[in-house]
């Protein structure tokens, strides 16, 4: 009997230089054949077999245009969305406005499947010739980028469909560049859907997904992109083939989240005293072995985000370590140095405990840093691991004094500072918040997010970005310490033209509407 | 006949007990399943605070008073309706653990029975050729592998045998192409993908059954009717299979049917560092992503398993040991 | 725990218990030709562990064992001195081959691996103890109370003990982990005690109820003793050998339990044992980047000191079973 | 033609972590073709072993050290492996002395011959079920027993199967180690008939290995007597009978005698008709103390009670589904008065030790009452039984297993001190002293520190006795008190009983199968069969001249040295 090894199917990677070995989908340890786009479960390449109206780029908020050619905000309560025509689901139907309208009130109609909450934004939907129009609940500008994430099916197919909310979509229909090919438990194809309304731009005529991906098979397969942090990715994956080259960008700001409705963080004092403590440059050193940069107090992904950093910040926001400037903070937050503990007013020495995910371990590190740094100015910190399930409780009901946490990322300022900062998602501690764990709140704060919200005027949405800024800075509702990577791994045997530093016109993310962007701007190689 | 009433009430308590174990442990566990979901979808990047509720809707997470939750739960229990499960939505939690089944079921059980059969075989010849070379080698080296903690040696192997020297494939169940069915060539495509965890549960198990097998022979060997035999000239080999050995396996029969029973709960540390598709890695999913209803029907089943096993090999015990029988 | 003590209830008997056929040669000075009153000079307790010491010592295997682990126990005890850093001193360069300053080379975070390595037989040392005398401490308790007590007292605890039985091992460690979140070295005692009390209970009461029919223990009911005072004066003394051998089997397991717990990632990960060294090696690739020493050596330090017990439960063995002192068969 | 010649043999066992011990020292004897001898000695003396050599079962730890056995002109002392494997066909066997567990307990009996001739294809195939038959029947068993399990016969069953397959060999030679030890009288003495029997048909050679002195004397020729590794003695039963040459053979000899007779008389014990009286010196420390003399009343002035037992019976519920209840008393009545001795013989399985246990309270009659003076015993609980304990004390069957291995004799006699008298500190220790002075273990101090290990059998029974004075009870139960001990130790702690009884006044039961204890200790005497009482009576009365057909049954199955000679 000829047994087949692992090599003998992944090794097809390109050889004619058209089929592409990806690991952006695992298995665990198998894949179920689930291509329903709104279903957590589902395959993660589903994004890639049906399109959203635009896609944008989370590093920066580039917008790029996919099922809807052009969009326009008349008014701040209004969005409409001009559909692009000539586009075919894959099962050769025609794609009209009406399968948008169908899939906005399916949403409607399954809050289940609303992942984004886009039926908060919306008061209403209509078509109009191609454009779809659609009436907000109030003046929101930036409702827009979250609505046009929606993944459109067609009506002709999900019409039927009984319960969306647990169909499995087995044999999806969508207007994507891929369309589903073969597909076993422990592998699966994409095929390019030579009917796809740009399929002059997509190179790569087969794409394989393997379930195993662990970074044993990464390094051996051949793979042409993987999303996975290496460790001495130099020796290990540049290593391992010609070509193999990595970029791992800022994705989201790694923070410590401090509980303001307890002392002494409640003090902003407290809160700049610990952040002049950190030596972030050695935080991130140490938690992702060098790999990222540390993070400013912006609250902005940096170099990302640059065209929105406000001038005036000292350093770009940056905080060097200042153990004198923490101190003489702690000072003004009612804390001394007792020979070399920090004390109360009471000589009670101060110690705290730092909350972080057990087995995310770069974080863990990252804290187990903290822990060293803030001893180094008399604060004695305790780690607590609870698993990520309690942790995540604990975060979202504030059941924490101090904790790891990350922030930004979405791509939109203002979502990134709302989630962050907005009073909208206070609650009180023991009840559940969906953002703003930390609890920070302040009217002038959210007057400006509010007013960011519904200004169409770019500048003043500048001037709001940085003053939001200045509030993180001055603030620090959080302190910010390093960035958490997106571990992008890419192969130019086969194809070139991957997201870098110099042309970052995608995350080099698997996940989501991301690769869209990605396979439809890379080349074959040679 | 009261006696079998009560060794059957005894046996149901015990299966209500473990089922409401079942029940109330992993609730106790801080953190949701929702809190599970996000927790993994976080660790890519951002989670928009809708999608809390959404998931929250989809899983259909139960809400409200736990006593009628834990009513429901027992129905559901007693109809055998196991429910979705929340890691693998919408999959029914019967599918899922109907397609793992198999795999565990076959590698696993047969290493558990060929562990058990050598073993035992080892440790015949080891108290049979007690303090000579024949004894002292499997008897050590058993005592050593027995130490091995199994994902070390599932990595090792894993490390030299499917990485350095690549002779066998380092994850999954069968290769990457193939869908499941019952040719020869996919089942010798199975069987060459079984090699690393089915030899990593055999190293480690091994040592286990040798030394228990050789502790009980060596004990039979000093039994009367052991000398009595090889007075009355039998042959060596009739006196140690036929009389000590048959009789020092009984004992040893009710590690086995435990064995036995566990088989279904798969091997989750080897499963998980191979990749296999078994019930083992399900559980580890189960267990980590709180997924109740999967994590209930896979704990029921371990249990019933393990009951039923036993209790079999009672029933075998009595068969092979007349003493019990009449 | 590794499955190996989820199994050890579970899939493969364990090598040190006895058979639960439960023979009754517990500790009988006056067993097998020992008819002849042999006068000896009086014994006190002491010179009794002395002559136990003596036979352990006497049995080959159980003397390796005995050396191996006391080497695990110096380690232990003065890691300090002999440990060239801090474990958690990350100053140094990442990766590092073997050198002279970094004999088994660095981690992928900069910690020298020979530190780590003879910091991590603390914890080793100290859960397969604590927790192998936890462990075997409610098998005592519950054990001989099940097999002393008739009725309903007994019924309950038959009940108990099945329950944990049957419960699969691992699972429920990593459950009970879950919810003891952070608990550190004393979560993971607990847990692995919850655990893996049953079957040295079980044990126990088989050599209970053989023991419990013995004359002796029908005679103390003569002489006017309690319930209590018969279990833990007249049976337990008779079962020391049993007992350390539940000890040392279960002591076994707590090891293999904490290093597999802490595999998953479910122990403290910020704390150096072997197995967080473990999980500390898969998780940064030490296979990719040719580090195997550190997958390698913790593993193989877990395997000898638990090889180390199973050793000496050799010599254990033999105490309370003549049988089973090693010699020459046929 | 001589069979078998032993020249000088000494076996050594070697066991790893103590001291070598020499079992058997310079044997010297030979066997002719056909001769029937008897091989007799303490516990210990070596006769297992010795037996194991001849039949070249010498195995680890045991070493042969030196000497020769010729067995029909070949050496066996140092062959094995395959060569001394053919020897045992038609050559030498072994019937084991714990016969009862000499069978694989799960093969049945036909597979154990089908083994045996498996083994040596000394019978063709079609012919083996039918010589198995043949063999059974020659042991006096059915045919159907071929198709059970060891499990389900009785021990003298399983003691003729083992001695059936010792035969298939067609043995020249059949070492018979202790083959009835653990068997009742009477199932004793019909196993003995049948191997005289066989013997005598067959005309192999046997040697009949025992520590009973009148088994073997009764049933064979020749006897050799072993005395620490030591063949002391070697010649015609009737001549060592009439004139022992050895001073250990002298005391054995003395030691026994015929339950039957007018005048019993034992080193220390002497009873003629129903009158008992001690001869010789009485045990050290009995009659030092000032004795009460009226018998009735107690040491610490608590009136003595009569152990009464109405209408008493006893049912076990069916020890398997679809069997029948097992009665294991049923309506006896007796009176035990204030000082009163009785004895309670039967054969095994009769239900003297459900009595015992009746009157312990240890169980509770299913019918009739059991009472000491006012008190039922079956109706106390925990707090009542205690209190009963303190008046109805039990002296068990076996000193090595009545006395926990670890504790000290101080110990174990300082408990029931301490529970029952209430006595503290240097009191009870005092006290102690004077119980082991009483059952006569001098140095008190040296002996209360000793553990059981470090004492001799009768030394510990005497612990035992001690023990059960310890609370001053008014009534005694002795279950088989002697029967574990060896010859020579039985008449001491005889004595010991008989004379407390008499000291103490307290009231006695003896339970036992041995008729001469009986004779020598008590004055009533109670013979039970299968739960019911079917004789009493005096003692001396009943056992010489009994009346109940199992009474005369039970004294038949008493060796009489010198019937084989008839
Ligand atoms: N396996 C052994 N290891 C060491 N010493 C032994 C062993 N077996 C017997 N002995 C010793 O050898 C001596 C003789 O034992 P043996 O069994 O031959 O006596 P016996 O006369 O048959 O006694 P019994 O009447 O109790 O059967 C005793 O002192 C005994 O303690
Ligand atoms: N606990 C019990 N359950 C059931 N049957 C019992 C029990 N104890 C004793 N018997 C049965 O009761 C009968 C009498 O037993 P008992 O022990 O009183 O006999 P014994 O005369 O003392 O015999 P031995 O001389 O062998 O000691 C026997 O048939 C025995 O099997
Ligand atoms: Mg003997
Ligand atoms: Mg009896």
């Amino acid at each position: 009997v000829d047994v087949p090894t692992e090599d003998d199917n992944n090794d097809g990677g390109g050889a004619d230089g058209t089929s592409m070995l990806l690991a952006a989908d695992n298995g665990s340890p198998t894949f179920d054949r689930n291509f329903n786009p709104y279903s957590p479960g589902k395959r993660t390449t589903t994004t890639l077999i049906y399109e959203p109206l635009f896609v944008t780029n989370t590093l920066d908020g580039t917008e790029t245009p996919f099922l809807a050619s052009e969009k326009e905000q008349p008014d701040p309560a209004t969005v409409i969305f001009t559909i692009r025509e000539d586009v075919t689901w894959s099962d050769g139907e025609e794609f009209t406005p009406d399968d948008v309208v169908f899939t906005f009130d399916l949403l409607k109609e399954f809050p289940a499947l609303d992942t984004n909450g886009v039926w908060a934004l919306i008061e209403s939907i209509e078509v109009d010739g191609q454009d779809v129009v659609i009436h907000l609940t109030g003046d929101n500008v930036p409702a827009a980028a979250i609505i046009q994430k929606t993944i459109i099916v067609p009506e002709h197919l999900w019409a039927d469909v009984e319960d969306p909310t647990t169909f499995t979509n087995e044999d999806p229909v969508g207007t994507g560049p891929y369309a589903l090919g073969e597909f076993t438990p422990n592998e699966y194809t994409l095929e390019r859907n030579e009917d796809y309304w740009q399929v002059e731009n997509v190179a790569a005529q087969e794409l394989i997904l393997p379930a195993s991906n662990t970074q044993l098979d990464v390094v051996n397969n051949g793979y042409d992109w993987a999303y996975a942090f290496m460790s001495d990715v130099e020796n290990t994956w540049v290593a391992a083939a010609e070509g193999n080259t990595f970029w791992f960008p800022p994705g989201g700001t790694i923070a410590l989240f401090p509980n303001l409705t307890m002392a002494p963080f409640d003090n902003p004092e407290f809160r700049l005293g610990l952040s002049a403590a950190l030596d972030r440059e050695r935080i991130a050193e140490v938690a992702e072995e060098g790999y990222v940069d540390a993070a400013g107090m912006s609250g902005l992904l940096l170099p990302n985000q640059e065209a929105f950093l406000n001038p005036d910040l000292p350093d770009g926001g940056a905080v060097a370590q200042d153990v004198d400037a923490a101190v003489s903070h702690f000072e003004a937050a009612g804390y001394t140095m007792s020979g070399d503990q920090l004390v109360d007013s009471a000589g009670t020495p101060l110690a705290l405990t730092l909350t972080t995910p057990n087995g995310w371990t770069d974080w863990l590190r990252g804290a187990t840093e903290v822990q060293t740094q803030l001893a180094a100015v008399g604060i004695e910190v305790t780690l607590n691991q609870p698993q990520p399930a309690a942790y995540q409780q604990e975060l979202q009901n504030g059941n924490f004094q101090l904790s790891m946490g990350s922030f930004g990322g979405t791509g939109s300022i203002y979502e990134d500072y709302n989630r962050l900062l907005s009073s909208e998602f206070l609650q009180p501690v023991g009840t559940t918040t969906t953002a703003n764990f930390q609890r920070y709140s302040d009217p002038d704060t959210d007057a400006l997010l509010a007013e960011l919200r519904v200004t169409l005027d770019e500048d003043r949405q500048l001037e709001i970005a940085y003053e939001l800024q200045t509030v993180m800075f001055e603030q620090a509702p959080v302190i910010s310490m390093f960035y958490g990577g997106l571990w992008g791994l890419f192969s130019e045997a086969n194809f070139t033209g991957w997201p870098s530093a110099e042309d970052p016109y995608a995350s080099p993310a698997t996940w989501d509407a991301n690769p869209l962007l990605v396979l439809t701007n890379i080349e074959a190689a040679g | 006949m009261r006696y079998v009433l009560r060794k059957i009430g005894l046996l149901l308590l015990t299966l209500w007990a473990a089922v409401t174990l079942n029940f109330f442990l992993p609730r106790m566990m801080p953190g949701s399943p929702t809190d599970a979901a996000i927790a993994k979808l976080a660790q890519n990047g951002p989670v928009s605070p809708a999608t809390r509720a959404a998931i929250e809707a989809q899983l259909g997470v139960p809400t409200g008073n736990i006593w009628d939750q834990y009513v429901t739960y027992l129905g559901n229990m007693l109809t055998l309706d196991f429910g979705v499960s929340y890691t693998f939505f919408p999959q029914s939690v019967s599918d899922l653990v109907l397609t793992a089944l198999p795999w565990t079921l076959v590698m696993v059980g047969v290493v558990t029975i060929v562990a058990f059969v050598l073993g035992t075989l080892l440790g015949v010849l080891a108290a049979w050729k007690r303090g000579t070379f024949l004894d002292s080698l499997p008897t050590l080296t058993g005592t050593f592998t027995s130490a091995f903690p199994y994902f070390w040696t599932a990595l090792l192997l894993l490390f030299f045998l499917g990485y350095v020297l690549q002779w066998f494939p380092t994850s999954g169940a069968y290769s990457a192409r193939a869908t499941p069915n019952l040719s020869l060539e996919f089942i010798a495509d199975a069987a060459y993908h079984a090699v690393l965890p089915a030899v990593t549960i055999l190293i480690t198990s091994l040592g286990g059954w040798i030394l228990g097998m050789r502790n009980t022979m060596i004990n039979t060997l000093g039994d009367d009717y052991v000398t009595f035999a090889e007075a009355n000239g039998l042959q060596p080999k009739a006196v140690a299979l036929k009389y000590a050995a048959r009789n020092a396996i009984l004992p040893n029969l009710t590690g086995f049917g435990l064995a036995l029973g566990g088989v279904v709960g798969g091997s989750l540390l080897v499963e998980r560092v191979f990749n296999y598709p078994g019930v083992g890695y399900l559980l580890y999913n189960a267990v980590t992503n709180q997924d109740f209803p999967l994590m209930q029907a896979l704990f029921l089943m371990i249990t019933v398993s393990v009951l039923v096993a036993n209790f079999i090999v009672d029933v075998l015990y009595g068969y092979l040991d007349p003493r019990t029988r009449r | 725990m590794t499955e190996k003590e989820a199994t050890a209830r579970g899939e493969a008997p364990q090598p040190t218990q006895p058979s639960p056929s439960g023979r009754q040669n517990a500790n009988d000075a006056v067993d097998g030709g020992g008819r002849v009153a042999q006068v000896a000079a009086p014994a006190s307790p002491f010179t009794v562990l002395g002559r136990a010491a003596g036979t352990i010592w006497s049995v080959p295997k159980a003397r390796v064992g005995l050396i191996l682990l006391a080497v695990f126990l110096l380690a232990a005890v003065f890691a300090p001195l002999l440990a060239p850093y801090a474990p958690t001193d990350n100053s140094f360069g990442r990766a590092e081959g073997g050198s002279a300053a970094h004999p088994l080379g660095t981690t992928t975070a900069g910690e020298d691996v020979l530190s780590q390595l003879i910091y991590g037989s603390r914890v080793s040392v100290l859960v397969g103890f604590v927790a192998g005398f936890g462990a075997t401490l409610i098998a005592v308790l519950l054990g001989m109370s099940w097999g002393y007590t008739r009725g309903f007292a007994a019924d309950v605890i038959n009940f108990f003990v099945n329950l944990f039985l049957v419960i699969p091992g691992l699972p429920l460690m990593i459950v009970l982990a879950a919810y003891l979140q952070g608990g550190g070295l004393a979560m993971i005692i607990f847990v692995v005690v919850i655990t893996g009390w049953a079957w040295g209970a079980r044990v126990l009461r088989s050599q209970t109820q053989s023991l419990r029919s013995r004359d002796f223990i029908t005679a103390a009911q003569f002489s006017g003793e309690s319930s209590f005072r018969i279990v833990f004066r007249e049976i337990l003394p008779n079962m020391t050998s049993l007992i350390t051998g539940s000890f040392f089997g279960a002591a076994t397991a707590a090891i293999l339990a904490e290093s597999g717990l802490s595999f998953l990632g479910l122990g403290n990960t910020a704390m150096v044992s072997w197995g967080s060294m473990l999980f500390w090696a898969q998780n940064s690739n030490a296979i990719l980047t040719g580090q195997w020493v550190l997958l390698f050596a913790p593993g193989l330090c877990i395997a000898l000191l638990a090889t180390s017990l199973t050793l000496i439960n050799f010599g254990v063995d033999g105490l309370s079973n003549p049988r089973l002192r090693e010699g020459k068969g046929r | 033609m001589t069979l078998l010649d032993v020249q000088d043999l000494s076996i050594v066992y070697e066991p790893r972590g103590a001291e070598p011990v020499t079992a058997v020292r310079g044997a010297t004897f030979s066997l002719e073709q056909g001769e029937f001898i008897g091989l007799v000695g303490e516990s210990g003396s070596g006769k297992s072993t010795l037996g194991f050599a001849l039949t070249g079962l010498a195995k680890a730890p045991a070493r042969i050290s030196s000497g020769r056995i010729t067995f029909d002109g070949t050496d066996i002392a140092h062959l094995d492996g395959e060569d001394l494997r053919r020897q045992r066909r038609g050559g030498f066997a072994m019937v084991l002395q714990s016969g009862m567990n000499a069978l694989n307990p799960v093969r049945t009996i036909g597979n154990h011959f089908a083994d045996i001739f498996a083994a040596h294809e000394h019978v063709p195939r079609a012919r083996r079920r039918e010589r198995a038959v043949e063999l059974v029947e020659k042991v006096k068993l059915p045919a159907s027993v071929l198709d059970r399990y060891p499990g389900e016969l009785s021990g003298g069953m399983r003691q003729r199967v083992a001695i059936a397959l010792a035969m298939s060999l067609d043995p020249r030679l059949l070492v018979f180690d202790e083959p009835t030890t653990a068997l009742d009288v009477l199932v004793q003495r019909a196993v003995m008939g049948t191997i005289i029997e066989l013997q005598r048909e067959e005309n192999f050679t046997a040697i009949l290995v025992s520590h009973d002195l009148g088994v073997v004397l009764e049933s064979t020729a020749r006897v050799l007597v072993m005395h620490e590794g030591v063949i002391v003695e070697d010649g015609p039963a009737a001549q060592i009978l009439q004139d022992p040459q050895d001073d250990y053979t002298k005391m054995l000899l003395s030691h026994y005698a015929d339950p039957r007779a007018e005048v019993v008389e034992l080193p220390g014990l002497r009873v003629a008709g129903s009158q008992i009286s001690t001869t010789g010196e009485p045990p050290a420390a009995i009659g030092t103390d000032a004795a009460p003399s009226g018998g009735a009343k107690a040491r610490t002035g608590r009136t003595r009670e009569a152990v009464v037992l109405e209408g008493v019976g006893k049912v076990y519920p069916p020890p398997r589904r679809g069997e029948d209840p097992v009665v294991a008393v049923d309506d006896v009545s007796f009176t035990i008065e204030p000082g009163d001795a009785l004895a309670l013989v039967g054969a095994s399985g009769s239900g003297k030790s459900t009595i015992a246990k009746l009157i312990t309270g240890v169980e509770r009659p299913t019918a009739g009452t059991v009472r000491l003076g006012g008190t039922d015993v079956g109706s106390l609980r925990r707090g009542g039984l205690r209190r009963l304990r303190r008046d109805v004390q039990m002296v068990f069957q076996d000193p090595y297993s009545a006395l926990n291995p670890l504790h000290s004799v101080e110990y174990a006699l300082m408990r029931p001190v301490v529970n029952f008298g209430g006595l503290r500190g240097l009191q009870a220790r005092r006290r102690v002293l004077e119980l082991l002075d009483i059952v006569g273990l001098a140095p008190v101090e040296q002996f209360a520190a000793k553990l059981p290990h470090q004492l001799s059998g009768g030394q510990r029974q005497r612990v035992v006795i001690a023990r059960a004075l310890a609370c001053d009870p008014q009534v005694i139960i002795a279950d088989e008190p002697v029967s574990m001990l060896d010859v020579s130790l039985r008449a001491g702690v005889l004595a010991l009983i008989e004379g407390l009884r008499e000291q103490w006044g307290v009231s006695l039961l003896f339970i036992t199968h041995d008729l001469l204890s009986a004779r020598l200790v008590t004055d009533k005497i109670l013979v039970l069969n299968r739960g019911r009482v079917v004789e009493r009576g005096e003692t001396a009365q009943v056992l010489r001249f009994p009346e109940d057909a199992y009474t005369v049954e039970l004294l038949d199955a008493v060796p009489q040295p010198g019937r084989a000679a008839d």
